[in-house]
């Protein structure tokens, strides 16, 4: 039988798989924000099973709504991506570096 | 009419509101009437503290002119103030000396010269606050205001290497007094909510409890006063500041500190004090001997005379905590009162010595601009009268019988003895060691021959400085002849404190 | 029908929002005068709906959604006023700037939407939501200085970031969620102090939820966007960062951790107490050593916040208004200090060196007054409001129980004191090396100048502002 | 009694404060007419206070004036003591001032400082008096701080040359010394006896030779014996005693009249009256008694040697003056407290007269101190000439002169005394009379006798000085010559002083020499075929030897014991050591805390130091902001993976 | 084991591994399309948990939408690919390290200790009737209508915030602007500087 615990386990390994990448990556803006939607997912993975465990529709409707954000939050992200790409030409993480200390 | 004024309320504003209106109006007019408005305003305040020593009756310990509103409701912080014998002999001390400055500063400062006197109108206002507040956060409001004023004169009319003297000062006092902060929070709990200092006085405490209390009290009131080893700021304060800011540093703001121990650490803690009053005793001394030896090898005349400040004011604190030694050996407190009067006296003596001590090398500054001892030589040569000025007011550092420094230093040593025979020897060395330096330091500014063209050049006081110089030495000399009026003021006072400290505060 | 007026502040407000963005799309380039009395007024309309509507108890409406109370109702009132004179500095900036600049208030209404959103909230879904919306605007508002790399840098970094974070926050709900098994704040609270057994899952979701919270706030470890967001952006963005949201980050730390979590509070304090001393150290301590005002007073806010949690963690009705109050003082305060941030500049440079604050005092002394009161104020020297703050907070932590707490606080304040002090050393003790005279709208002059007496007026009487802190947190004392 | 004691200090101040602060208006004349009336004043009513108490029998005089203060319930008083002991001092006192100020007049005719001159020494009067008049120890301090700032400030009344302002610190700072003790002293009376008033302290101080106090942890001493010690280090500093004498020879750099007034006359001898008006308590102890006549003795011969070999006139006198206090001293040591206070009589007299007479040469030979340079000024200057060989008759104890009767009295009571030390005692002051004898006839004769050895210039100069001068030389030859016969029955032997000494019968020495004096004559003529007698003839014979026969004999003495010559021209090397071990000590002392403690320490270290490790901190701190996102995010993971730590796997552990 | 746990395991080891690669790949567009694998595992999974819309929605907002924007931006800005990826390798142990570690803190927490089925117990099968998109249609227009609300607004305020940062006067051309000109002020462009004479 699947238990709660699986899909937790499963959200958490998502987690940490999107917390590494956030690390690693160091070269590739657009990757981070690839690892934020990983993150999301792991989210949305707790949530669900929750929800379905508990029999509570709550947690659904959280999901449905983090999903709505992200999407709003990818389109900033992505428009900010873009506007660090016309002045700096760059999108390396170890090129936004000018303020420090 | 006059009797229903609030009067002490006035002591503390008209000053304050008098300093913010002459550094706003002052920036439109002409220099001499801000120096007239200042003056007139500073005289004002003088007067008014008169009134409040003509009202004043001795024979009461208890409070007097005491005015209480609400001021924070929610917590019960009050404005409440009002005074006792010791207060009042601070607070009059610090109208007096506030007149000087401003007379001093009369030509010397040229530069933004309405906020000059704005801030010292300002600082007098809030000293008298501290002197005269009788809750807690009152006196922490004004006792940290204060501060500010300080900070900017000497920032800003001081001399070369002003910005770290007064990032030090301000830093060093600062350090100290925010752990009285939290030391009055925490009494806050313990009197169950409230800030009076009466209260505080009347919470029984713990010893661990009165000894964190204590400590806290010590770190802000050391730093003030200022003992060994939390003294260095001093030296570099005064002789950065100008020489207005030295005066009231030395006269009135180290006095805080002696006030702190009365009105805070000993009533509040005794047991504490008790039981901590040979660590006390023992900075005291050092700071008398210590310090003594140092200044004797200063070169900077301000500089002497800001380590000598340190030295006569160990006497202070040495009174103040000797009386526990006297206690334990004769067992009688009113023997001990000796000691904490003598203290107090050393404070008033000190406020007048130093402050004129300050002004006589400010007098010379103003001309020659250098404070360094080996620039002078004859100066008695062309200013005969500032010769006499001067020495009298050494003679009087260097605690000679008949002026106002003896008194202090005599009736702290003979309560020493009492204690024991070596806390009266390490202080009496004072009488050595503090004519040395300050005679030495006479000796090589004003007599001999003139070494140099400034000296030469120097014209002799003018009659504004004559009068600064012989407002202090008056009462320099009849506290030295006639001390009985000024001991009266505080003997009921002294007497509850005394009794406040007999009475041990152990739950 | 009666919800509805419940929310009567947001719903106006974004209905002026989309007035604004639509006269603003309309009116084209020369729009700037226009959309910025638009908005003044639409903040000033809002205003007044609130004090029309001001609730006199706490109503939970919307289904469990939104929590209408005095507190919230204050704090909003307080942010929409910072928001008002942010404004007032921004549109002097950008006109020295000749920039297009409109978005800026559009944003901002919207982010101040956000604000009044998570201020209200009464489930963990409207925290995370008014949570996002002003994050994204803020996101926004920070990369909009376009042609600037370092502020698109910082908009990235805060963006990624902030996102991680509320990546975080959201495992924390989803864990307090899977556990209690509702989102709903009040549900939440009874189910924390009853539950046993399922504490330590709750405290697993607390720490995420800690994490997101401190990151709002920007306090160690979890400030490091903090600085380069506040150097990078142009000055009236950072201005606007640091005051108004400051009100809702506090907002969303007392709705989650004492309406939500208050069974928890033993926890989470623990947990607040190692942020605040890491905050307050590394804050004053980095602060130092800087060179940018703007940066340094990026660490301000760090220790700032390192003190707001102070009042927080007593986990009390009065520590809460004690932080309440200390929010809105400090938010007032860098205010004044930003403004003269923007005061200083001129068209061609940015005033952002803490040497362009030599000589103020000279070239003007009113503002240089102004700027040491508000240093002062910062420093937590009487008789400033700032003073007051840290005396509150720390009354309250000792209140609590943590005296030695206070004395670390209390000591590396003085550590802080010393940056304030550079400040007013530059104004009043040096020379300047820019003898021109300022460059400022009178309208401008006029907000700082309010602002900072403000901050003098609440530093001799701060009682008022004191006993609204404790009359709309008295709900908090059961 | 209290007006006439009013009067008599308050004539003096008045005179000292008008032509102190108004000077210039009262001008010369003024000034001097003004100070010396208002002394003369004193004078005159001193004598008529002095013929009530003395002669008329009229009982002392004990009130105070009014209370200086008052605190732990002790009244600190200001008043009056009038008896036997202090209405002598009045007279001593105020006769002599007013003879100085008449000599002013004369000496410091063309000094710029006229008036301030005379403000300095109507102050001190008025100083000396408060002091001799006090009836407190509270009082007597004030007078003798005072006393020491008035001769500070007349010692270095000429501030411009440099040996005079060094010796004016150096006089003042030794003083202190001495008033460290006294001031110690005090403390202890006022511990122990709850009082500061003489009457009550002494009616109780028998009640106390048990006492003990312990000052070394598990030693006891007794409590007379500290407090009279104490006392008497005051006493030392002011009447000039081994090792506190350092100070008196330097003080002759004041103008002359001060070296009359005050330091032979009246201040130097404000030790001795201390100890003998605290007689009651000194009576008390043997030890202290013991310590004091072992100071007295060596003072008296020690210093007199060093008069040998001083060429300065006024330094000559002023060894001189610290040997005669050494014989007062070993007076006091051998409880013949009356005969010191006689022999500070007689010697004020006499070397007030040497003194003025020393100036009058000086004013003579235009300011040359240097006896080297003199030699035949008789036929100049007859008058001094005569009264100083009165003088110095007087001080060598010629019989029938004033000095004679004090100083033999002294030698035969200290023969007498069975205080240990006393026959160190005695020996010192037979030996000290042959040299006393010998430096002052070397003096004489050296000045006044023999080839003249002036420059021309100066010789054709030289005159008598005018009659303000001699005046009042003359005025005092007459009592250095007759006052011994007058005064000595009722001084040493009758009951002159009452009750305001006190002796224990036991060491009543006086009284056992009281035994074999049978008149003045008989006392002089007993004189002559003792031991002293002989000594200072010798002294005499030598002096005229060496000096006038054969002036290279001293030379040559010289040569052969150069070591001992060395020794004594370097005054034994107190200066030295002084100026090394304790000025240079001090100095030093203070700049090594000042650099290594202050500026090292506290402020290097400490301050500063915690400065720049905050600096330093913030330095290391600020590059964890390194800039770098991933940084940031790692620090955020590290942040909640330490809190989990902390938090969960705690609380689940 | 169940049908269910063999459907579990698929598409967990398939997220996994997609999430895995998302990660570490080199090319970006590669990791968006891992990305996108990584959507379709978990939406196979939701069902499987029977949230069918959710499901559904995730394919078509995020696969339909969300991840085309990306693949869409990362063919627009033109990247280096080459540099990318360097020196990659070099903080793989570091991240290794802190991701175990984190898995451990995790997992000891949502472990079968805690989310067994002794504890939690498995769901109720939703009956036959149940659908998921009404169950959540009726819950969201009324008990969460106002979270409803600022979502829309949200997504408002990217597309303002979208159009605003990316839409710009395209400021190539060098032509001049006479407003600009016109409006020009004198200490604009001159400044006066005070210079003591040598």
């Amino acid at each position: 039988m699947l238990s709660l615990a699986h899909f937790l386990l499963l959200g958490a390994a998502l987690f940490c798989l999107s917390v590494a990448g956030i690390f690693i990556n160091r070269k590739n803006v657009i990757v981070l924000l690839m690892c934020i939607e990983l993150m999301l997912l792991a989210v949305n993975m707790n949530f669900i099973a929750f929800s379905h465990f508990n029999g509570d529709i709550a947690g659904q409707v959280f999901v449905f709504f983090i999903l709505t954000v992200a999407a709003a939050e990818a389109a900033i992200g992505l428009a900010i991506l873009v506007v660090l790409f016309r002045n700096r030409n760059s999108i390396n993480v170890e090129d936004l570096d000018s303020m420090s200390g | 009419m006059l009797a229903d004024l609030p009067l002490l309320s006035l002591c503390v504003w008209v000053p304050i509101i008098g300093g913010l209106w002459v550094i706003f109006a002052g920036s439109r007019v002409p220099a001499y009437a801000v120096r007239n408005d200042a003056l007139f305003i500073s005289m004002l305040s003088f007067g008014l503290t008169l009134l409040l020593w003509r009202d004043f009756d001795n024979g009461v310990a208890a409070m007097q002119f005491t005015e209480k509103l609400n001021w924070i409701a929610p917590f019960d912080i009050f404005y409440h103030i009002g005074i006792d014998g010791i207060a009042l002999p601070l607070i009059l001390l610090t109208s007096f000396t506030t007149v000087l400055i401003v007379l001093a500063a009369w030509e010397v400062i040229t530069d933004r010269i309405n906020q000059y006197m704005g801030a010292f109108l300002i600082l007098e206002g809030l000293m008298i606050g501290v002197f005269s507040a009788l809750d807690a956060v009152l006196f922490y409001v004004f006792w940290e205001a204060m501060l500010i004023p300080m900070f900017l004169i000497i920032g800003i009319w001081g001399g070369p290497r002003r910005v770290y003297a007064t990032i030090k000062f301000f830093l060093y006092t600062f350090l100290g007094s925010v752990f009285m902060l939290v030391a009055l929070l925490y009494l806050y709990q313990q009197t169950n909510g409230s800030f009076a200092i009466s209260d505080m006085h009347a919470v029984l405490l713990s010893l661990p409890q009165q000894k964190w209390i204590f400590v806290a009290f010590l770190l802000a009131f050391a730093v003030k006063v200022p003992m060994w080893p939390v003294h260095t700021w001093l030296p570099d304060a005064h002789v950065e500041a100008p020489t207005g800011g030295s005066v009231v540093l030395a006269a009135v703001m180290l006095k805080m500190g002696g006030y702190g121990f009365v009105r805070f650490s000993l009533p509040i803690a005794p047991d504490a004090a008790a039981s901590l009053n040979g660590l006390m005793i023992g900075l005291s001394l050092i700071a008398i001997v210590y310090i003594g030896f140092v200044a004797l090898a200063q070169e900077d005349m301000k500089k002497l005379i800001a380590y000598s400040s340190i030295s006569h004011m160990g006497f202070v604190t040495l009174g103040f905590f000797v009386c526990f030694q006297i206690f334990a050996k004769t067992g009688n407190w009113t023997d001990a009162a000796m000691g904490i009067e003598g203290g107090m006296v050393q404070m008033i003596s000190h406020g007048f010595i130093s402050a004129a001590l300050f002004l006589c090398v400010g007098v010379m500054y103003d001309r020659v601009h250098s404070r360094q001892i080996g620039d002078y030589g004859g100066v008695v040569n062309t200013m005969p009268k500032f010769a006499a000025f001067m020495m009298l007011f050494a003679m009087a550092n260097a605690g000679l019988p008949g002026t106002s420094g003896f008194v202090g230093e005599f009736l702290v040593i003979l309560s020493a003895f009492k204690a024991s025979f070596w806390f009266a020897f390490f202080a009496a060395t004072t009488l050595i060691l503090g004519a040395a330096y300050t005679l030495w330091m006479y000796k090589r500014v004003i007599f001999g021959e003139i070494t140099n063209a400034a000296v030469k050049s120097l014209e002799d006081i003018s009659t504004r400085e004559h009068t600064i110089l012989l407002a202090l030495a008056i009462p320099v000399l009849i506290l030295g002849v006639w001390p009985a009026p000024l001991l009266d003021m505080m003997h009921a006072t002294i007497a509850q404190l005394v009794e406040q400290l007999a009475n041990s505060k152990l739950p | 029908m009666t919800d509805l007026w419940l929310i009567i502040p947001e719903l106006s407000l974004l209905t002026l929002a989309c007035g604004v963005l639509l006269i603003d799309v309309f009116r084209g380039h020369d729009s700037n005068a226009v959309t910025f009395w638009a908005a003044i007024f639409s903040v000033l309309a809002v205003l007044a709906l609130m004090a029309l509507y001001f609730p006199d108890g706490s109503t939970i409406a919307f289904f469990g959604t939104v929590k209408i109370d005095p507190m919230g109702t204050v704090l909003k009132a307080f942010a929409l006023a910072l928001v008002l004179m942010s404004f007032f500095f921004a549109r002097d900036y950008f006109g020295k700037n000749q920039e297009h600049f409109s978005e800026f208030y559009i944003l901002a209404m919207f982010a101040t939407i956000g604000m009044l959103v998570l201020i209200s909230a009464n489930s963990l879904l409207t925290v995370y939501l008014g949570l996002e919306l002003l994050s994204l605007s803020l996101y926004s508002m920070v990369a909009m200085n376009r042609d600037s790399a370092q502020s698109s840098e910082a908009a990235m970094k805060y963006f990624i970031l902030g996102a991680l974070a509320s990546g975080m926050l959201l495992y924390g709900i989803s864990m307090l969620y899977g556990v209690s098994g509702t989102l709903q704040l009040d549900q939440l609270v009874a189910y924390t102090e009853m539950a046993d057994q399922q504490r330590i899952l709750m405290v697993f979701g607390v720490v995420f939820v800690i994490v997101g919270i401190a990151f709002k706030l920007g306090v160690v470890p979890f400030h490091m966007w903090l600085p380069d967001v506040y150097q990078g952006a142009a000055t009236p963005v950072t201005l606007f960062i640091g005051t108004a949201p400051k009100l809702a980050a506090f907002a969303m730390a007392v709705r989650i951790l004492a309406d939500g979590l208050q069974g928890l509070a033993a926890e989470w304090s623990s947990m607040l107490i190692i942020l605040a001393v890491l905050s307050i150290s590394i804050g004053n301590i980095v602060a130092i050593a800087q060179t940018n005002i703007k940066r340094m007073l990026a660490y301000s806010t760090i220790a700032h916040m390192g003190f707001l949690l102070l009042g927080i963690l007593a986990a009390s009705s009065s520590g809460y208004a004690s932080a309440m109050f200390y929010v809105i003082v400090y938010a007032l305060t860098s205010m004044g200090a930003f403004g003269t941030v923007i005061l200083l500049s001129r068209s061609d440079t940015e005033a952002d060196q803490i040497t362009d604050f030599s000589g103020l005092a000279k070239r003007s002394p009113w503002f240089g007054f102004i700027m040491l009161v508000l240093m002062f104020s910062l420093a937590g020297v009487p008789p400033f409001a700032g003073f007051w703050a840290k005396w509150y907070v720390l009354k309250e932590v000792v209140a609590a129980g943590y005296v030695w707490l206070a004395a670390l606080a209390v000591f590396f304040s003085i550590i802080g004191a010393y940056y304030y002090l550079r400040i007013v050393k530059l104004m009043y003790f040096d020379d300047s090396s820019d003898p021109q005279s300022l460059v400022a709208s009178q309208d401008m002059k006029l907000v700082l100048s309010v602002n900072g007496l403000a901050i003098f007026l609440l530093g001799v009487l701060p009682g008022s502002l004191m006993s609204i802190c404790v009359i709309v947190t008295i709900p908090y004392s059961g | 009694m209290q007006n006439l004691c009013l009067m008599i200090v308050l004539a003096p101040l008045f005179g000292a404060i008008v032509t102190g602060l108004f000077g210039r208006t009262v001008g010369r004349s003024g000034a001097h007419w003004l100070t010396i009336i208002a002394v003369g004043v004193s004078f005159f009513l001193s004598v008529v206070v002095f013929w009530r108490i003395v002669i008329g029998g009229e009982p002392s005089y004990n009130a105070n004036l009014y209370t200086w203060l008052e605190s732990g319930g002790i009244p600190f008083q200001i008043g009056f003591l009038i008896d036997e002991l202090s209405a002598t001092m009045m007279v001593v006192v105020t006769f002599v001032s007013w003879m100085v100020h008449i000599y002013t007049v004369g000496y410091m005719h063309d000094d710029p400082g006229y008036q301030r001159f005379f403000s300095y020494i109507s102050l001190f009067t008025f100083s000396m008096l408060m002091l001799v008049m006090a009836n407190n120890f509270l009082q007597l301090f004030f007078g003798w701080e005072a006393v020491g700032l008035v001769s500070y400030l007349l010692i270095g009344f000429w501030y411009t040359r440099d040996t005079a302002i060094y010796a004016n610190l150096k006089a003042f700072l030794v003083n202190r010394v001495g008033d460290f003790g006294f001031l110690l002293g005090i403390a202890a009376v006022l511990m122990y006896f709850s009082s500061l008033d003489y009457a009550e302290v002494f009616d109780i101080a028998s009640d106390m030779t048990g006492v003990t106090i312990s000052i070394w942890s598990g030693q006891d001493w007794s409590l007379m014996t500290v407090i009279c010690l104490l006392l008497f280090v005051g006493a030392m500093g002011k009447s000039a005693q081994v090792p506190l004498h350092v100070w008196l020879p330097d003080s002759m750099e004041g103008p002359t009249p001060i070296s009359a007034l005050i330091h032979a006359a009246t201040m130097v001898t404000a030790g001795i009256f201390m100890v003998a008006r605290m007689s009651p308590l000194f009576e008390l102890s043997t030890t202290a008694l013991s310590v004091v006549l072992v100071i007295g003795a060596i003072t008296a011969f020690f210093m007199g040697l060093l008069g040998l070999v001083q060429n300065d006139i006024k330094r000559v006198v002023a060894y001189s003056t610290l040997s005669q206090l050494g014989y007062m001293t070993v007076a006091l040591g051998a409880s013949a407290y009356s005969a010191a206070i006689f022999h500070l009589m007689t010697h004020a007299f006499f070397k007030a007269l040497l003194f003025l007479a020393a100036g009058s040469v000086i004013i003579g030979m235009h300011h040359e101190q240097d006896m080297r340079k003199m030699g035949g000024l008789r036929k100049y200057m007859p008058i001094t000439w005569i009264t100083c060989l009165i003088g110095s008759f007087a001080l060598i104890g010629f019989p029938g002169t004033a000095g004679f009767f004090s100083k033999d009295a002294i030698i035969e009571a200290v023969h007498a005394s069975t205080t240990p030390g006393a026959t160190l005692g005695y020996l010192a002051c037979l030996f000290g009379v042959f040299i006393t004898a010998l430096y002052s006839f070397r003096l004489v004769f050296l000045v006044f006798h023999g080839e003249s050895r002036m420059d021309e210039d100066t010789a054709s100069h030289v005159h008598e000085t005018p009659a303000v001068v001699w005046g009042p030389l003359v005025a005092l030859a007459i009592p250095s010559v007759i006052i011994g016969a007058i005064a000595i029955e009722p001084m040493l032997f009758g009951d002159y002083f009452g009750s305001s000494i006190y002796v224990d019968p036991e060491n009543d020495v006086l009284a056992r020499v009281g035994e074999d004096y049978h008149g003045v004559l008989g006392f002089i003529w007993h004189g002559i075929w003792q031991k002293p007698f002989w000594f200072a003839t010798a002294g005499v014979v030598v002096a005229w030897y060496c000096y006038l026969r054969r002036p290279d004999i001293p030379r040559r003495i010289a040569e052969r014991t150069s070591l001992v010559h060395r020794m004594l021209v370097n005054k034994y090397g107190f200066d030295v050591f002084n100026d090394w071990f304790f000025a240079g000590g001090a100095r030093g002392t203070g700049r090594l805390l000042w650099q290594i403690g202050d500026v090292g320490l506290i402020d290097g270290i400490v301050v500063n130091g915690s400065a720049k490790f905050v600096g330093w901190w913030s330095g290391v701190l600020r590059h964890i902001q390194s800039g770098y996102l991933y940084h940031y995010a790692f620090a955020m993971i590290l942040g909640l993976l330490a809190l989990l730590a902390v938090f969960v796997h705690r609380v689940a552990g | 084991m169940s049908v269910e746990a063999v459907v579990f395991y698929f598409f967990a080891t398939a997220l996994v591994f997609a999430a895995s690669m998302v990660i570490t790949v080199r090319n970006p567009v590669h990791a968006a399309l891992f990305l996108i694998m990584a959507f379709f595992a978990s939406s196979g999974l939701w069902l499987l948990l029977e949230a069918e819309f959710l499901a559904i929605t995730l394919v078509l907002v995020y696969v339909g939408a969300v991840m085309v924007l990306f693949l869409f931006v990362v063919m627009m800005l033109d990247i280096n690919l080459t540099v990318l990826r360097e020196g990659f390798a070099r903080y793989l142990p570091v991240a290794f390290v802190v991701a175990i570690l984190m898995m451990v803190s995790l997992g000891l927490i949502v472990g079968k200790e805690n989310f067994g089925l002794q504890t939690v117990g498995p769901a109720e099968k939703a009956s036959a009737s149940y659908s998921n998109t009404e169950a959540l249609g009726q819950v969201l227009y009324t008990d969460y209508v106002f979270p409803f609300e600022v979502a829309a607004v949200i997504l408002l305020v990217a597309i303002v915030a979208a159009i605003a940062l990316t839409l710009r006067p395209t400021r190539q051309t060098k032509a001049p602007i006479p407003e600009k000109q016109v409006a020009v002020r004198r200490q604009d462009r001159v400044r006066i500087v005070k210079m003591d004479s040598e």
